[in-house]
């Protein structure tokens, strides 16, 4: 696993933000898969007029597990509309294009430079799938995050009003799925869809219960991973997904979270405003300026990209409702007493009203947040866009004429819709490198990724500086995972196995004796059958909570 | 023989792949099981530890499973279209590697589901 | 084709009031359907459990399935598709013609009844069987019953699931997902994977004559395939691994004895509605296991001249 | 040197059956148009997982040129003119799957049988088959939207499963009978079936049209709406008369029943059954 090889890069810029390092010149030196001060002999690679950033780290991306691999076999025609992989000497095939298969999701991201990434959506119940999958998925390090929010036990013990008891509940279903951190989907929304149903009202109780509401269930769950004193803050996905005038929703969540720490997911689809299809519009400015207000928050763009995709959320009640207005085929499975997930195949259109004014938020509220230690390069993978194409994102970000140029193939009827046209920030390299790994490893609290400091994991890319953004962020020169040389010249040539990353939080074990019988009753498999075992998580990493 | 108890475990005769299930054995043949079903019951009691076929056969004699390994290998080596079939009643783990086996072979993978 | 709108097997247990079987024989062949999932357990949101659920069957014949039903509905041979049809159509209150409808060997009474009851079911599931999936349609048989359920949608909350038959099928739909992008028929002769069922299935290939070499294992299409798919079998050298000499053994020329899945062979299996289970066996077997052998098999190609795949360009739907 | 394509045929023979199926993506008058006969002779086949050359299955006779005529039973070469844009392919012999699949102009003919997918996903162009041709005839390949979005095929026998699966514009017409699902979830397009069908004929259509002269079972989410003369006809009969498709005009000897379905989408496509006037 570690790596054992000896490097050191010599004449790079170096973008290393977690150390205030902003483009200079300077030798990196490897050993043993961390970054020293210094090293002796070894390989010596030649970054002059290169560009040195941290590897990425993806803070929210749907990679693996029952739902993504659920919508892979849903897509047959998006396998084939993308250029697949063909195995060689140091490769396996595989799919491309939308939901790309496990080995070729390690290949993508390392192959633009991204050495860490989160799954963000895992039920308890097919957490062992998950875990499986990841173990296939090549080079990158893996943490995870189990979704909690439309949990019923957790729901019932709120609704009790046992807060500590839930504290418990969710500090051992972290362990039992061997996850990293806490998710909350739709809160309470999941559970009201196994009627058919979506929560009404961020303050009005969750349908089946009298007392608990969305609003609960946000602020207990921020709470309890505060005092789990869990590494990465709850990572929440607001209710309202996706709907015109959802920006309300998504300011009483800020409110309603008082000060504890929290992590929007995929901001943009929750900044809209309009009242319906026809009158939606961007709200990016409030909502960023509300943010902008809350230290204790960090975000993740969720942008979106023109063109083909598929969507894939925990988000039940929304995915029919977007099957409903497409007409596109629709996946759905309903995972017991946990959580659902729904899928519905996308195109995102320039010339579509709605799809303009989601493609201008998501660049927008990364325009419009003023401290990019705070709001990260995502796409919500694949529901906006592949990740392999976030270099394009970084070009929207840097180049101001390319990015007038795209917006000038709008819609015309979008513009008054949008305020990206007003805006005339552009990313810095530096800010970069923040958005895309530094910002996103400290979110994660990975002290030792987005880090080129001494004692860090030595996960390096190594660009060209290349004027097209786009083109620079795609073909890395080099990147190094754990040490190990694993692109090169932009092709594979190595490709090591990645570690799982996750927490073992303080719980009571006596709370087993809790669940054990609630199970029983509501489940249909052997409560000693649902924990994962450590063992079956690759390399697992077990990180600690202070 | 010294009877063990093994709980919780799964059966994989049908679908429905019951995780319930008690086994007690005695080392060379399960004797009783709680919770199964017909169908269950006489899967896991139709198959003992007992050596009572050949290792492996080729061209049907009895042969070791290292030469049939070693005659396998060049038999889906030398094809030009070999195929891979069944995957129903193996694990997980071993279907994964049939999947890498298919890779490596340049062959066709299939299952039950395609019928 | 469209999508699939399912859950897993405790949503019904704690949810479902209406529970269908089509063109399947649970009682016979997936005993404790009934009493471990579906049907008579107390879920959390029917504490009755069967009192509060209605049973419907759907099939053919008489099977002791029905026994069990509330409501059984016999119908033609080969004519789920045509019932499925129009219950599209009642539940949408869209015309049919019920002289044709009489065909089905329901009365159209019957089908809005049980249209009517889909609707006002607060949570709705449809097993089916291979008595759906395996007789004249096939999947648009599976196709047309996903897409009722999908629809159902509009009006209550319903699910379908196919009740998978063989052991870990499921698991192998799973994985081949994961590591190919396509859950079966996976050509990756050309280094990437492809997917067209009918080219790439195992008996129209068979039948074809399309592979000239086979590795059989979990199956035995010796004992269940049409004649001409077994007798390319036996013409092509074929490699079996099964923990019993079976059909298929006797037309190999490999066969080789592996350990049982789950009784002395440890891992993973996956139940039908995809919930990964690990397996716990109780005895030790005196033969390898699947993967071991499987493992040792790619062991010794890794020794041979690496075959690289064609160097042809890739097919793809965009040129 | 600059080549230009000849006016000349270029003439594969097969010299060997293979004895599994043949790739032969590469057989387009697209891709030959400008290649001399040793680069013909070179280009690469796909059979199984190996690559082989032209010339291991085939004599090549001429250089390359718009027309590319095929002699012997290529019934297990797959992929022949996938693409093509223009010329002419003739296949003296049985053809294999996915003949003309993707293409966009040009012409293939078919002294013989066809196996499944003649046309999937075809763009325009013309494929005429002489005998029996298998299923998906100018169907969408598995999870696409929609099928053949426009040109024309014709086959002189019988058909199978799903002609026509989602297609969107263009004609199909086939003399023989098909089998199950013809015009299977159709969107637009013809569909003629100059001896009818097996079953479920039109099953989930939206819109579209499909003329049988022969009786057919109809699924009972169809109802009929007239008994017509449709004068569009004519339009298609001048466009299928040279290929020997002739459709009757109402009148004297019969006359066309129009239905409508598939009411279970709810979709507005429509069958026109031709009904001769008893004696």
């Amino acid at each position: 696993m570690r790596g054992n090889s000896i490097l050191r890069i010599v004449g790079g810029r170096v973008y290393d933000p977690a150390n205030g390092v902003d483009g200079v010149v300077r030798d990196l030196c490897i050993c043993d898969g961390k970054i020293v001060a210094d090293v002796e002999a070894g390989r010596t690679i030649d970054a002059t007029g290169m560009v040195v950033f941290p590897g990425g780290v993806d803070v929210h991306t749907h990679v693996a597990g029952a739902a993504l691999n659920f919508a892979r076999a849903m897509i047959p025609e998006d396998h084939r509309r993308n250029l697949a992989f063909v195995r060689d000497r140091i490769r396996h095939g595989g799919i491309g294009g939308s939901t790309p298969t496990t080995y070729i999701t390690g290949y993508l991201y390392a192959g633009q430079g991204y050495t860490t990434v989160n799954e963000a959506a895992v039920p308890i119940l097919t957490a062992r799938h998950t875990h499986e999958e990841l173990r296939d998925t090549p080079i990158i390090d893996k943490s995870t995050c189990v979704l909690m929010a439309n949990n019923e036990i957790v729901l019932d013990l709120l609704e009790a009003g046992e807060y500590e008891r839930a504290k418990e509940v969710v500090g051992w279903s972290i362990w039992a799925a061997k996850a990293y951190g806490v998710k909350a989907v739709n809160p309470g929304g999941v559970t009201a869809w196994k009627w058919g149903k979506d929560v009404k009202g961020f303050r009005e109780p969750v349908p089946g219960y009298s007392k608990v509401t969305p609003a609960d269930i946000v602020s207990s769950l921020a709470k309890i991973v505060d005092e789990l004193r869990l590494p990465h803050a709850v990572h929440l996905h607001c209710n309202n997904l996706g709907a015109p005038g959802n920006v309300a929703t998504t300011l009483e969540t800020m409110k309603a979270l008082e000060g504890s720490r929290a992590h929007l997911a995929h901001l943009q689809y929750h900044a809209y405003g309009g009242d319906d299809w026809t009158n939606f519009r961007s709200e990016s400015v409030r909502i960023a300026e509300e943010f902008n207000r809350n230290p204790n928050l960090t975000t993740d763009a969720g942008a979106v990209l023109f063109g083909n995709t598929v969507t894939i959320t925990a988000d039940g009640p929304w995915q029919h409702l977007l099957h409903k207005l497409t007409g596109r085929k629709w996946g759905n499975i309903d995972v017991e007493n946990e959580t659902g997930c729904g899928v519905v195949p996308y195109v995102y259109k320039e010339k579509n009203l709605v799809n303009a004014v989601q493609w201008a938020v998501g660049l927008e509220l990364l325009l419009l947040i003023d401290d990019p230690w705070r709001i990260y390069l995502t796409t919500d993978h694949p529901n906006g866009a592949a990740f392999w194409r976030y270099p394009e994102i970084i070009r929207l970000l840097m180049d101001l004429d390319f990015r007038r140029e795209q917006i000038r193939k709008l819609a015309p009827a979008a513009l008054n819709r949008i305020f990206l046209p007003e805006l005339n920030r552009c990313y810095t390299l530096y800010e970069i490198a923040i958005i895309t790994s530094a910002g996103p490893a400290r979110a994660l609290g990975l002290a030792n990724k987005g880090n080129l400091g001494v004692g860090a994991d030595a996960d390096v890319a190594v660009f060209n500086n290349d004027k097209d953004a786009a083109k620079m962020f795609s073909y890395p020169r080099y990147v190094i995972k754990g040490g190990e040389i694993v692109i090169e010249e932009g092709e594979i040539r190595n490709t090591v196995e990645g570690k799982g990353l996750l927490v073992r939080p303080h719980y009571d074990p006596s709370v087993e004796d809790f669940i054990r019988p609630l199970f029983e009753k509501h489940y249909t498999m052997s409560f000693d059958n649902y924990p994962v075992e450590l063992e079956r998580v690759e390399h697992a990493e077990v990180r600690p909570c202070n | 023989m010294e009877l063990t108890i093994t709980k919780n475990a799964t059966c994989t005769f049908c679908g429905c792949v019951c995780d319930d299930i008690e086994l007690h054995s005695d080392g060379e043949r399960i004797t009783h099981t709680k919770a199964a079903c017909v169908l269950g019951a006489s899967w896991f009691k139709n198959h003992t530890a007992e050596h009572l076929y050949p290792d492996a056969l080729i061209d049907g004699k009895p042969a070791t499973v290292d030469e049939a390994i070693e005659l396998a290998a060049d038999i889906l080596y030398d094809a030009d279209m070999p195929l891979i079939y069944g995957l129903s009643n193996i694990t997980c783990e071993a279907q994964r590697e049939s999947v890498g086996l298919a890779e490596m072979v340049g062959g066709i993978i299939d299952s039950h589901t395609s019928l | 084709m469209g999508g699939k709108v399912t859950c897993t097997l405790g949503e019904v247990k704690n949810r479902a009031d209406l529970v269908i079987y089509w063109g399947g024989n649970p009682a016979e062949c997936h005993p404790r359907h009934f009493t471990k999932y579906a049907l008579m357990p107390k879920g959390k949101f029917v504490p009755n459990g069967r009192k509060d659920r209605t049973m419907i069957l759907v099939d053919i014949r008489e099977t002791p399935s029905a026994k069990a039903a509330d409501i059984f509905l016999q119908i033609k041979p080969t004519k789920d598709f045509e019932m499925i049809t129009v219950l599209r159509a009642i539940i949408k209150e869209q015309p049919v013609d019920p002289a044709i409808v009489a065909e089905i060997g329901l009365s159209l009474e019957q089908l809005r009844d049980l249209a009517d009851r889909m609707k006002k079911a607060k949570f709705g599931v449809m097993f089916f069987g291979m008595g759906l999936s395996m007789t004249r349609g096939k999947h648009m048989n599976s196709a047309a019953l996903l897409t009722l359920a999908a629809e159902l949608n509009a009006f209550t909350k319903f699910v379908a699931m196919p009740m998978r038959g063989h052991g870990n099928v499921t698991g192998g739909d799973v994985i081949m997902r994961w590591m190919t992008g396509y859950p079966f028929g996976v050509n990756l002769a050309r280094g990437y994977p492809r997917f067209n069922p009918g080219e790439f299935s195992t008996i129209d290939m068979l039948i074809r004559g399309d592979c000239d070499a086979a590795l059989i294992l979990g199956a035995d299409p010796g004992a269940t395939m049409p004649q001409p798919a077994i007798d390319h079998l036996a013409r092509v050298p074929t490699i079996t691994l099964d923990p019993k000499v079976t059909h298929t053994s006797r037309i190999s020329r490999v066969h080789i004895t592996t350990a049982v899945t789950g009784i002395s062979a440890p891992g993973t299996a996956y139940r039908m509605d995809e919930i990964p289970l690990p397996l716990r066996p109780a005895l030790k077997s005196p033969y390898p296991t699947d993967e071991e052998v499987l493992r040792r098999i790619r062991q010794k190609i890794a020794c041979k001249p690496l075959q690289l795949p064609p160097t042809v360009p890739m097919m793809t739907d965009a040129e | 040197m600059q080549l230009t394509a000849t006016t000349a045929k270029t003439v594969l023979t097969l010299k060997q059956r293979p004895h599994i199926p043949l790739e032969a993506e590469v057989l387009t008058p697209d891709r030959l148009a400008f290649k001399t006969r040793d680069e013909i002779a070179a280009l690469p086949l796909v059979l199984g997982k190996r690559q082989v050359r032209v010339d291991d299955y085939f004599d090549v006779e001429g250089d390359g040129s718009h027309e590319l005529e095929i002699h012997g039973d290529v019934g297990r070469v797959k992929w022949i003119g996938r693409g093509m844009t223009r010329g002419r392919i003739v296949i003296r012999g049985n053809a294999g799957m996915h003949l003309g699949a993707f293409m966009s102009g040009g012409a293939i003919e078919v002294d013989g049988n066809a196996s499944d997918w003649v046309g999937g996903e075809m763009r325009g162009g013309l494929i005429r088959v002489t005998g029996n041709a298998g299923g998906q005839i100018g169907a969408a390949y598995r999870g696409s939207m929609s099928g053949m979005r426009d040109g024309t095929i014709l086959i002189g026998g019988t058909a199978g499963l799903e002609v026509g699966m989602r297609m969107k514009r263009g004609i199909i017409a086939i003399r023989g009978k098909v089998k199950d699902f013809a015009g299977l979830q159709m969107k637009g397009g013809t569909i003629v079936l100059m001896s009818g069908a097996e079953i479920r004929t039109g099953a989930w259509m939206v819109r579209g049209t499909i003329i049988s002269l022969a009786p057919l079972r109809l699924l009972p989410t169809f109802a009929f709406t007239s008994a017509y003369d449709p004068t569009f006809l004519n339009l298609y009969s001048k466009c299928l008369a040279p290929y020997g498709f002739a459709l009757p005009r109402a009148g004297k000897e019969g006359i066309y029943r129009r239905y409508m379905g598939d009411s279970a989408v709810p979709g507005k496509g429509e069958l026109l059954v031709w009904q001769p006037n008893s004696p």
